[in-house]
């Protein structure tokens, strides 16, 4: 399975919404998307990885890339996602400390913690 | 003993390979769907880090992952001819919020993030260093009386 | 240029698994879909027949399975260390016909048959057999631009 | 993908319905079936193969001997088959003179010729 990848804008927040399999052969595909959203000056993400079948660690680095890149302009990336499995690798690393983890995208444009 | 060994120049792509292979043995070997899982995300764990590892430091050299199964269980090894691995990170997160921004930008991850997912992920892994070398095992027990599943249903 | 080497124990059941791997990467290298049905077929009846005769007179030796792909195409290889192999028969249909009735009981079918549907299936199909190996080497062209799907679909 | 084999009797025909994959990891289940329901006593044979979604040379083999063995007993073997991909290995294989191949199981069922 592929990568797939669709932005929306809600309100002052980037909707990212991602599908299928971020791995390290697709991985590079979603670092270009969200380089290219910060450079076009978008620091508030939102990505709904709800449709996301696996993710490795290449994919939790693009994460961790991103959220570096928001935060050197005071934004913020904010995840959607409640499958267990993928849940279960931001555990291991320690990551859920690190992002919020939000529900549903509704709730994650909502926040403002 | 059933025995499959993968060779694969380190590309991205060939890691989607080793995980068809691995799951492939997996489900001919009776593993349920769950533990499959853990598998596909180990396999690529370990396969995605050695790939990495020879792309950067041994491009000629392949990855090398083999797969056998008996009645025990399953075993799959994968070796790398890389700087031998690590440490574990014991805070992984921390690890990867304090790179360097331009880290992983050659397309590859940190190969201490995989093996902490890896060792997070599976009960039963192994890592063995050498100077230049690791190989990463990791078992699976098998359900009793598990095998290849055909179907057959004869009505007279 | 991307390698993939399949080392396989003589077991049926690999050859799904030798399937599995070139479709991968047939599919990676953007071979179209009816090129690698095509493939698929082909595969497995070069890798029945390799395994067939290792289960028969080599046992302990692997089957080889190589994928490499370049611009110009798909190259792969299926290599056995049996007896060599035969002219391709005329009339398949009339060998397997006078065959004994218990021919093929363990399991593996004729090499022979095997190597006529390569044969008639796969326009660049080359047979290169020295005393007790015999090397089957398919090419398919890719499309010119075939390469890996990606989906991106950017809506600012 | 498996293989799948039902039988069911039509008249004195004996229809055996297969599905999935017939390759030489399955054709051994596929030809016991066949020497299970000679054995029995069934000697005219319709194999539906309109489920079957990739054949080899092994399958080939083990249709032919099932076709050996209904022939020693005066029986009959008919193929339904209408899935180009597969009729292409008959072909090639120059097996299309030696067994019947029907659209249908009921042109099969009711074939005397
Ligand atoms: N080894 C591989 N390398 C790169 N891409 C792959 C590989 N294996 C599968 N893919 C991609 O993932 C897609 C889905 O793969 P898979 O689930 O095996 O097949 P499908 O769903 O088409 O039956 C394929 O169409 C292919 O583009
Ligand atoms: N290498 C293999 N050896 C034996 N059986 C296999 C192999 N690969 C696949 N199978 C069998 O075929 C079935 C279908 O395989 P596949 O299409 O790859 O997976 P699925 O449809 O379950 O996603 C699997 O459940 C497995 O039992």
């Amino acid at each position: 399975m592929d990568l797939s990848l669709s932005t929306r804008t809600e309100g002052d927040r980037t909707v990212v919404v991602v599908g299928g399999e971020i791995d390290v052969y697709t991985a590079p595909k979603l670092r270009e998307q969200l380089i290219d959203l910060v450079s076009s000056g978008q620091y508030h993400l939102v990505v709904d990885m709800e449709g996301v079948e696996f993710l490795d660690s290449t994919g939790l680095g693009v994460l961790v890339g991103g959220l570096k890149r928001v935060r050197a302009h005071e934004g913020s990336l904010r995840l959607v996602c409640t499958q267990e499995r993928i849940l279960k690798i931001f555990r291991i690393t320690g990551l859920t400390k690190v992002f919020p983890i939000h529900t549903s995208v509704e709730e994650a444009v909502a926040a403002t913690d | 003993m059933a025995l499959v060994e993968l060779l694969l120049s380190p590309l991205p792509s060939h890691v989607r390979t080793a995980r068809l292979v691995a799951v492939a043995a997996a489900r001919r070997a009776g593993l349920d769907d769950e533990r499959v899982d853990e598998l596909r995300l180990a396999v690529g764990e370990a396969c995605s880090r050695a790939v990495g590892l020879h792309a950067r430091h041994a491009p000629d050299v392949p990855v090398r992952l083999t797969v056998a199964d008996d009645v025990s269980g399953l075993t799959l090894t994968v070796s790398d001819a890389g700087p031998a691995a690590g440490p574990v990170p014991d805070d992984p997160a921390e690890g990867m919020l304090a790179d360097e921004p331009h880290h992983g930008l050659d397309g590859h991850g940190d190969p201490d993030v995989a093996l902490a997912v890896l060792n997070g992920l599976v009960d039963d892994v192994t890592v063995k260093t050498e100077p230049g070398a690791t190989v990463v095992t990791m078992r699976w027990p098998l359900p009793a009386g598990a095998g290849p599943r055909t179907t057959i249903v004869a009505q007279r």
